[in-house]
Parts: structure tokens; C-alpha cells; sequence
């Protein structure tokens, strides 16, 4: 059996019933664990104080808004090369995910620049970026909105969500170059002891699985209810040519 | 129970809840869909099971 | 092709869109924004690089749904597609027609404008070379958000959503060369990096919207 | 120079419209679509001028030797009639536009713009159109709309010149053309059962569900 | 007159050309200006004011052509003016859905862009101000030039031309009020001018657009 | 409730295009327009809707009485049929569009957007407009164009009718409506004659001239 099998919708609609409840399940352990332990039971750091309870949002939400548009511009390849409808249907759900924590992400940097850097927001490369990310979050979301035939709109979804993703990769250097900026550098790097120190290490680990778990739990059930929207659709249409 | 966040209460209760609120406004929007979808579905196949069996 | 050429350019000219109103509106831009941030010859020479800029770009956009909706509403669309000529050639002749007819006129009516809003002399010949190595890319990314968009029927607002994020490095690296060139430093990198994108999407884009193009006929 | 469509299914907004249409255009031979409105005649059409995909079986058109008119004339209003033809013309890379002016009797219009046309005028502009292409299948999508009975029959002689030239053509229409030569293909005995969902574009929706 | 409005703004959420798009193009706006003009945020704060302004000033134009154009091209518009609706109501109505799906939603977004461009915080009240008396005229003149140009197939530049030098009061107020508020200096004498070119364009423009229209249908 | 047209002479693009006619409508009473294409029958009706200023002649239409239907049918893509029709509805102030509806047999696509219909349907559901409009004098310029035989028949059906109920319906087309009981205008004898200009909307530039 070929991993496509699951991109047949009724494949799908079993795996994705049977997989949800531990989804879910997981979602809330990990995000109860993490932001408890987190929030409860670390210490403040010696230069940002209590802030940097944040990081334990703001780190996972940053991380995971990028990488749902990676995994939205891998669906969308696949429903342009393969054809498989849940594929396309897939990034459908996931975008307004992603630009949930594309503004998380934003809101919580601006709670903390406030004290940090003194002002809610700055121009920093990183920050600019991700306001340039929802951006792109918009237009696609708005895209599928604007076409009213579902295979049209996930065409041109998917030749947006490509063409967009290689220029949202040159904002980002172009971003870089243009101005040094503010923000913290990658902590989670080979040497995370140089950046975070251990007791705030393992409950943000911890609260990135629950971030990614969020995810997938959200992703299978939106792209479930897609699949739903989409077979009444056909239904209705036969419904009218009878 | 409650940690001392000092002068950076706000902040911090601020991010928390405004991630709080958005999440589940994208919660609530996803079981809202869900539940429309679910109705469509059932009322469409309901209909279509009478008219061709 | 030259003859879809020279029909979009003798349209452009005929229904009055060409040159002088794309120029119009660069004009226009140029002139609303100092009367909205006051008349200061420091700030407004500061910020003069990139609201020339700005303006290029909007003037753009403005423009931008006309490539293809009106060939779309009336039918041509349709006939062009089954016409002989290839659906990707077409595209990216429209792209050419629109940056004769917006592109080239801001770029050669640019320095004119600078003046208007105090730009140091020293920005003059970098704001000419910028724009006449940018534009082209506003010109065909623009023509890839038009043909996502085209029979949408939606006015430009939606095509401004899609492609305003895209035109972003151009706009950085666009405006970053006059802002270097006027403070008299070194503008080489954004300059070939201009170039580089100018270079690629007019290769690689008229794909990308024939593929959109023949999707949204179907 | 044959056309030849087997087993053809078209689909509309996601929906099978007519299904297991066949039939076989030989040159000199004029088909004529009939239906009912809403059949999916357009639709047809569309799909064998290669603007979209077909659902289900084959239409084997020769590469390059289609001329489609739609519903709409793709007349440029700020352009003359004239200027309007010659454009098309150097698309199809063939010569004069004089002959098909004075085919559909355009001659005294010919520095008219467009805009200033009346319907019927502007239809006779459409349809002067296919004389420049120089394809001999023309696929036609009721191109009598709006003309008088005069500039009806102009249209058939033109119509019945191109196929004595070796040309065929393919016309939806809902008024008699007076083109008695011509075979007449009702497509209602096509118009798509409900069942033929299960083989549209929908089908991995079908079985989603069993 | 009520059923005019409501088919308006049904069509303005149905086109999906309703709140989201102009507020985005707003939001673009915001957002371009930083990256042309560089991300210092003294020269930002005080340009604010103006680059706000001139950025709703944008928002509504681009959606103007809609206004008219798209009941033009199918005919409705012949069939309006043969109603018995009278031409003057039907204008008014136009522009008070005009204003209703791009004006208003600009206002209450405004303070969040602000953020983006550090308006100092004094300013945040008048710019929300002035904007909600501004925004009206703004939509109001923008119904009489797109009576001026409907049929003319041209597109939004001929359009644009026409308006802009028409927006220069109403931006001159608004701007000043909100830079004024910002820097504490009293604002009586703009606001009410700016809530006087609101009211005479409300009162009179629906007139003269109606003629303009009605000569337009010839 | 009788439209008198005296004298009437109309120009297009500056043109004088018909002039000298002349006719009466009464209520019950139907009449066609006939001429061939580009002769002014459009430009006459829109000159009796009140779209534009007759160039000399008088046109005497009782005030609130007259629907106009034009080439295109002025309805919106993304309204359903219905939506279209209770737009039209209380902009006329009549009630309700079931019966419109049920009259151009448009009931099983009352929800269906307007842009998914055929060229035919949209072409009904225009159509249907006159219904609720409720006023007395149609004008209609080409009503059945793509319309099939089977609507062209309801479509007479429906005229008729309104005829029945005192109305009066004013008519260019080109095709047979099986209307028979409909007198028939050809405009031909009234096309204006080159001098006409003399008379028309440049008679002050005329002068000016000698
Ligand atoms: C609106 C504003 C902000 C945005 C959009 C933003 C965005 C991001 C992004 C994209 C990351 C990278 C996550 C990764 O790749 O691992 C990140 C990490 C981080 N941010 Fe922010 N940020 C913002 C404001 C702030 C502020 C004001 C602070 C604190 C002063 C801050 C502190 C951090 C820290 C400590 C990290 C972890 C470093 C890392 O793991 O890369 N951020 N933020
Ligand atoms: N976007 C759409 N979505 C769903 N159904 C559609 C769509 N467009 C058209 N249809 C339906 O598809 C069918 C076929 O339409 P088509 O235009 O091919 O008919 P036609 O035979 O050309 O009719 P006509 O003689 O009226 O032009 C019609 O019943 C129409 O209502
Ligand atoms: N803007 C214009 N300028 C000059 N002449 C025009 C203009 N518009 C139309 N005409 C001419 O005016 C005449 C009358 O046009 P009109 O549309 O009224 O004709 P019609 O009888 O409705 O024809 P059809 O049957 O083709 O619809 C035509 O000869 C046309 O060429
Ligand atoms: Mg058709
Ligand atoms: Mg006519």
C-alpha cells in the first residue's frame, strides 16, 4: 500500500477519525504541561525579569507560522503535481492556522518589545518578515474566498503559494539587508546552552510539541470538515442537474 | 500560587491572554465550520438517499 | 506577438490610459504626500527615495488589472487562447506593454519629481537606474497577479492583496539604491540584487501566469 | 482534417453537463449543435476549442486548424473594424483582411470604432473574424445572434463558401440558418444522467463516503 | 432606496470587495512606506500623520471605479435610471455604501497602523477623528468622479486624475488635525473645516453626479 | 395610459439616425420593430425610455408607466436568481417574484447564482424583471436573443397575458415571435436622410457654417 492511499478522502476521513481524539489528547498534555511549568515553576531571568515567560508562546507560535506555510507549499505541490484532492484541501485548512500564529506570534513580540525595546514595534528584519508573512497569509486565504469553483481555486491557490513562498524568501534577505536589527538570534541553535539556559530549555521544548500538536489536531479536523464542505458540494450539484 | 511578575505583570498576563483569545477564536471558528459542514452534509445526503436511494 | 504589441500599446493610447495618466498619479502621489506630511525640506528629502519609490509602485498597481480584464470581459481572452500564439508569449508581451506604458514614463519623469520633494542631487541618476532596472518586475509580477486574478470581477483591491507582498524586495533593494547613492555610498549589492530579481521573475513568472491564465479560462 | 470526438463528457462548475457525445466533422460538412437552453451546448464548444479539459473520452482535433467564436465578439471598442481584423490577422499570420470586409459586407464600416457599431454590426465584425484565421474547422457559438435576416443569409453563403473550399464547420444555434446541406446533432439524448457524477471530477468525493 | 443599499453592500461582502480588501490596501500602505523610507522611527512618527492620511486618501480611490462601472457594463445602470428611483437618491445611496464598506472600517483601523508607523500617542484620538469626518467627503467626491467617468473604459487612472486634485482640501485638514493633536497644538479651525467640506460635499455633489450620470448615459 | 410618438427623430453619435416617426400604442396593443441591423431601432427605444433626448418630435409617455429592457439584462453575477428579482422587486415597489419566477419557469434555479446560468437562463431571468416591475408599457429591445424555441414560445405566452391585462408591449426584434396578433413597424421607410443633419443635434453648427 502506497502512502497516497491517504490522500483518498475516504482513506482520510478513517485515519484522520481514528487519529483526532490522540491529537487532541497529546495537544493538551503537552500545551498544559509546558505553559504551566513554564508559567508557574521557572524562574525570571537575570536581564528581561519576568518577561521571558513569553518565550514559551511567542518562540513556538514564530516557529510554527513558518513552518505551515512550508508544509502548505509541500501540500500544494503535491495537489499540482498528483492531483490528490485532500492535499489541496489540506492547505486550504491549514493557512487560517497560520495566520493565527502568525499573529500570536506578532501580538506576543509586541507585548514584550514594549518593556525590552521600549516601543510596541520596530522595523527589525525579523519583525518586518513576519508582518510580510501575513500578509502573503491574506492574500492566499483571500484567494480561495475570491473563486468560487473549488479545483480552479486550488489551482491558483497552489501557483501562489509556490511563486509567493520563493518571494517570501527574498523578503526575508532582502528584509535582512536592509536594516541590523533589535531581535534576539536563533536560540534553539546547535549550542543551546550559549543562548537559553536550561530551566527555560525543557518546558519550551516541551510547549513546541504542544504548538506542533496543535497544529495537527486543528489541520485534521479543518481539512475533515473541507472534505465534508466539498462532497456536499458535489452532492448538491447533482442534486441540481437531476 | 500566582508567580510575582513585577513590573512586567502586564506584558506577560497581556501575551498569555491575548494568545488565549485568538486561539480559541480559531477553535471556535474550526467547530463552527465543523458543525455547518456536518449539517450541509447530513441535510444534502438525507436528500439525495430519498430522491436515487 | 508584435502585432499583440502594438494593439495593447495603440489601446493603451486610444482609451487614454497610456503615458500621461500613469505618470498622472506618480505625480499626484508626488505632490499629496508633502502636502499631508508638511513642507520641511529635511524630512522630506529624507524620506524622498522612498516615497519615489512607493509612488512607482502604486502607480503600478493602479494600472495593473487592466492587462487582462477588459481582453477577458469582452471575449479576447478567449480567442487569444485558442489562437496560435503561445499562451506564455502573450503574457509576457502584456507584461512589456504595461511597462512601456507605466514603467518607462515614471522612470523617464522621475527625476523631475525628485525635485518636488527635495531629493539630494546626488540621488538623481541612482533613482533613474533603479527604477528603470525595478520596474520591469512591478510590471511582470504585476502581470502574474493580474492573471491570478482576471474574471474574479473583483476591482483592483484583491489583485493589490496578492501582489503588494510580492513586490516587496523589489521595493526594498529599488529603494535602498537611492538612499545609498544619495549619502554617497557604495549601491553595488542592491543594485545587482535589483537586477537579479528583474532578471528572474522575467524569466520564470510568464509561466507561472500562462498556467493561471488557462486555469481561470477553463 | 477530420474531427473526430468519441465518448465525450463535459463538465460546468464541477458538474457533468453531457455525456457520450460522438461524432465525426469531415471536411465540407457543416454540424449543427440544437438543444434546449442550459444543455450545455457552450459548454461543448469550450471544450473543443481546447479551453477546457474534457471529463471523459476523446475529441481529436487537428493541431492548429480550429477557429472559435464565442458568445462574445473579442471586438475591441476603440479600435476600427479594420484595425480590429488586421490584428487577427497577423495573430493567425495570414495576409488581407479586404476579403473578409467585403464578405460580410463591411466595406462602408470599415474606419467605424467598434463602440459605434450597432449589435448586429458588431456581429458581422465577429464573424468576419473567422475568414481571417484561415482554419478550415470553424467551431461556431450561435453566431446569428442579433443579425437580420439579410446579414443571416450573408452568413450562410459565407458559410457555405467555406465549405466548398474544403472547410467544415461546427455552429450552436437556436434559429434556422437556412443552411439546408447541413446535418442537424440534438444533443439532448447526451445531457448527462445524474449517475455520471460518479465518473466527474468529483469522484474521490464519491467515494469518500462509500 | 433601502433595497439599492442593501443589494450594494450585499454585493460588496458576496465580491469579497467589501471591509477586508480596503483595509487591507490600508494596511499596505502602512506597511510599504517603513520598508521604502527605512525603519528610523523619528522621521516614521512624524511623517504619520501624513502617510495615514494619504494612505485612506489611496484606499478609497481604488475602489471608486467600482462604484459605477460594474453597473454600467451589465446593463444595470440604464435600468436604475429608467426606475423610478430618482438618479440624486440613487447617487447618495452609492456613496453612502461606498463609505460604509471602505471609509468607515479604515477608521476603526486606523490607531492599529498607527502602531506600525509610531504615530506619538496624542494623536491616536484625532486621527480616528478625523478620519470619521473625513472619510464621508472623501467617498462623496469619489461618487461624482466616477460619474464623470463611467463608460469611459479607461480604467481607475482617468479616474484617479480627476479626484485626486479634488481630495487635496479634505487631506490638508485631516492631516493637519491629526498632526496638531499629536504634537498637543489646538485643532478647532481644521476640524471644523474638514466637518464643513464633509457636510457641502454630502449636501450638494449628489446633484451634479446625478447630471453627470444621466449625461454619461446618452 | 397610450404612448403617442410623433415626429420623432432620434440621433446616435451625433447622427441623425431615424426621423419622422410616428405611432400610437394603446393599452392591449403590441407592435413590433423591424429594420434591418444598424437602422436605430435601439437607439429609438432608448430614446421612449428616456435614456436620451429625442433630436426633434415629441414622445409622449405616461409618467411611471414604462419598463425598459435593454440588450444586456443588467443582472448581478454573484446575486442568486431571486436576489436579482426582489432587488428589481422593491425598486419597483410591487410584492412579491414568485410569479415572475414561476412565469419565465425559472423555479428550480431561483437559488442558483446569476453567473451560473447559460447564456439562455440569464436571458429569462431578464426577462423575468419585466414581470415585477408591474408597469404597464414594455420596451424591449431583441427580448428572445438566445432564447430557444420552447422559451420563445413561453415568451409569447407571457406578452400575451400581459397584453390581456391591459398592458402594451413595444417590440424590436429580428426573428418571429408568433406574436400574431402584434402589428409590425418596419423602420426602414424612416431612415434618415443625409440631410437630416441640417436638422439635428449640429443644426447651430449648421448655421454657423451657412
Ligand atoms: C512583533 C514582534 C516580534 C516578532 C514577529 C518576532 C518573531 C520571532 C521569530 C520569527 C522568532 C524565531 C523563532 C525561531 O526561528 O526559532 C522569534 C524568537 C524569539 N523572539 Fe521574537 N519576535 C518579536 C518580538 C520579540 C521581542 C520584543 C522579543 C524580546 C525582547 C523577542 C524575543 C525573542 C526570543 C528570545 C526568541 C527566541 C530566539 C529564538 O529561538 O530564535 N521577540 N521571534
Ligand atoms: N459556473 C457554473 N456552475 C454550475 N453550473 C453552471 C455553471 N455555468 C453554467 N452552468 C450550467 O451548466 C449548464 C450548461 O451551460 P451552457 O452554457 O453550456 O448551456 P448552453 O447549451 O450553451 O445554453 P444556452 O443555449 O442557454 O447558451 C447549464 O444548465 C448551466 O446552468
Ligand atoms: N457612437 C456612435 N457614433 C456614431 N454612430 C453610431 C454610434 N453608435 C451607433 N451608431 C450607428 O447608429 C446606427 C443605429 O444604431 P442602433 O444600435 O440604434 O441600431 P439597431 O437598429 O439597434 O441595430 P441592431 O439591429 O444591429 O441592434 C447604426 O448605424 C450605428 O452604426
Ligand atoms: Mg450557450
Ligand atoms: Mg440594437
Amino acid at each position: 500500500m502506497s502512502i497516497w492511499e491517504y490522500a483518498n478522502p475516504k482513506k482520510f476521513m478513517q485515519t484522520s477519525a481514528w487519529l483526532l481524539p490522540w491529537a487532541v489528547g497529546l495537544t493538551v498534555l503537552c500545551l498544559g504541561i509546558g505553559l504551566i511549568w513554564g508559567f508557574f515553576f521557572t524562574p525570571d531571568d537575570y536581564k528581561q525579569g519576568a518577561t521571558v515567560k513569553i518565550i514559551y508562546i511567542h518562540v513556538p507560535a514564530a516557529m510554527m507560522a513558518i513552518n505551515v506555510w512550508v508544509m502548505m507549499l509541500v501540500t500544494s505541490l503535491i495537489w499540482i503535481v498528483r492531483r490528490h484532492h485532500v492535499s489541496a484541501l489540506a492547505a486550504k485548512a491549514a493557512a487560517p492556522i497560520g495566520l493565527t500564529f502568525t499573529l500570536i506570534a506578532l501580538v506576543t513580540g509586541a507585548f514584550w518589545g514594549q518593556p525590552m525595546w521600549g516601543t510596541w514595534w520596530a522595523w527589525d528584519p525579523r519583525l518586518t518578515s513576519f508582518l510580510v508573512l501575513c500578509l502573503f497569509y491574506l492574500g492566499y486565504i483571500a484567494l480561495w474566498q475570491a473563486v468560487e469553483n473549488p479545483d480552479t481555486a486550488a489551482d491558483l491557490t497552489g501557483v501562489l503559494c509556490v511563486v509567493g513562498s520563493v518571494f517570501a524568501m527574498l523578503s526575508r534577505y532582502a528584509v535582512n539587508f536592509w536594516n541590523q536589527g533589535l531581535h534576539q538570534g536563533a536560540s534553539l541553535s546547535m549550542d543551546a546552552k550559549e543562548n537559553v539556559s536550561d530551566v527555560f530549555w525543557l518546558p519550551l521544548l516541551i510547549c513546541i510539541a504542544g504548538f506542533v500538536l496543535l497544529f495537527i489536531a486543528l489541520v485534521l479536523m479543518r481539512t475533515r470538515t473541507e472534505i465534508r464542505t466539498r462532497r456536499a458540494q458535489a452532492l448538491m450539484a447533482r442534486e441540481r442537474l437531476a | 500560587m500566582m508567580p510575582d511578575l513585577g513590573k512586567y505583570a502586564f506584558a506577560v498576563l497581556a501575551s498569555y491572554g491575548a494568545t488565549v483569545v485568538l486561539l480559541a477564536a480559531l477553535v471556535a471558528l474550526s467547530f463552527w465550520q465543523r458543525a455547518r459542514a456536518k449539517r450541509l452534509l447530513d441535510e444534502v445526503e438525507a436528500r439525495a438517499g430519498k430522491t436515487d436511494g | 506577438m508584435i502585432a499583440l504589441l502594438i494593439r495593447d500599446l495603440r489601446l493603451a493610447f486610444r482609451t487614454g490610459g497610456g503615458f500621461g495618466l500613469g505618470l498622472a498619479f506618480f505625480l499626484l502621489v508626488a505632490v499629496l504626500v508633502p502636502l499631508g506630511v508638511g513642507p520641511e525640506g529635511g524630512t522630506l528629502g529624507k524620506i524622498a527615495p522612498g516615497i519615489l519609490w512607493v509612488g512607482a509602485l502604486l502607480a503600478c498597481l493602479l494600472s495593473l488589472d487592466r492587462i487582462f480584464a477588459l481582453d477577458f470581459e469582452d471575449g479576447s481572452l478567449d480567442l487569444l487562447a485558442t489562437s496560435p500564439l503561445p499562451m506564455e508569449g502573450a503574457v509576457a508581451v502584456k507584461s512589456l506593454a504595461h511597462w512601456l506604458v507605466t514603467g518607462l514614463p515614471l522612470t523617464l519623469a522621475a527625476p523631475a519629481l525628485g525635485i518636488l520633494l527635495n531629493l539630494p542631487p546626488a540621488g538623481y541618476g541612482w533613482l533613474v537606474l533603479s527604477l528603470a532596472l525595478g520596474t520591469p518586475a512591478l510590471s511582470v509580477i504585476g502581470t502574474f497577479g493580474a492573471a491570478l486574478t482576471v474574471g474574479l470581477k473583483r476591482g483592483g483591491l484583491l489583485l493589490s492583496l496578492l501582489v503588494l507582498p510580492l513586490y516587496v524586495p523589489t521595493l526594498i533593494f529599488g529603494a535602498e539604491v537611492v538612499k545609498r547613492g544619495a549619502a554617497g555610498m557604495e549601491v553595488a549589492t542592491p543594485l545587482a540584487l535589483l537586477a537579479a530579481i528583474t532578471a528572474g521573475a522575467a524569466g520564470l513568472l510568464p509561466f507561472a501566469s500562462a498556467a493561471a491564465i488557462r486555469v481561470n479560462l477553463r | 482534417m477530420e474531427m473526430v470526438v468519441t465518448d465525450l463528457a463535459v463538465a460546468r462548475g464541477g458538474l457533468v453537463v453531457l455525456e457520450g457525445v460522438g461524432f465525426t466533422l469531415r471536411p465540407g460538412q457543416a454540424l449543427v449543435l440544437r438543444g434546449p437552453n442550459g444543455i450545455g451546448k457552450t459548454t461543448l464548444l469550450r471544450t473543443l476549442a481546447g479551453l477546457q479539459p474534457p471529463v471523459a473520452g476523446r475529441a481529436s482535433v487537428p493541431a492548429e486548424s480550429l477557429a472559435y467564436s464565442s458568445h462574445a465578439d473579442g471586438l475591441k471598442a476603440t479600435l476600427t473594424a479594420a484595425e480590429n481584423l488586421v490584428f487577427w490577422a497577423s495573430v493567425y499570420g495570414t495576409g488581407t483582411v479586404e476579403a473578409a470586409l467585403a464578405g460580410m459586407n463591411l466595406l462602408s464600416l470599415r474606419d467605424r470604432r467598434a463602440a459605434n457599431l450597432s449589435a448586429g454590426q458588431k456581429r458581422r465584425l465577429g464573424l468576419a473574424r473567422l475568414l481571417v484565421t484561415g482554419r478550415p474547422i470553424w467551431v461556431l457559438d450561435e453566431p446569428t445572434v442579433s443579425l437580420d435576416t439579410a446579414s443571416v443569409a450573408l452568413f450562410a453563403g459565407v458559410v457555405r463558401a467555406h465549405l466548398a473550399a474544403g472547410g467544415a464547420a461546427l455552429i450552436a444555434t437556436h434559429i434556422d440558418l437556412g443552411l439546408d446541406e447541413a446535418e442537424i446533432l440534438d444533443l439532448s439524448p447526451f445531457r448527462a444522467a445524474p449517475g455520471a457524477f460518479a465518473h466527474g471530477p468529483d469522484r474521490g468525493f464519491a467515494e469518500a463516503f462509500g
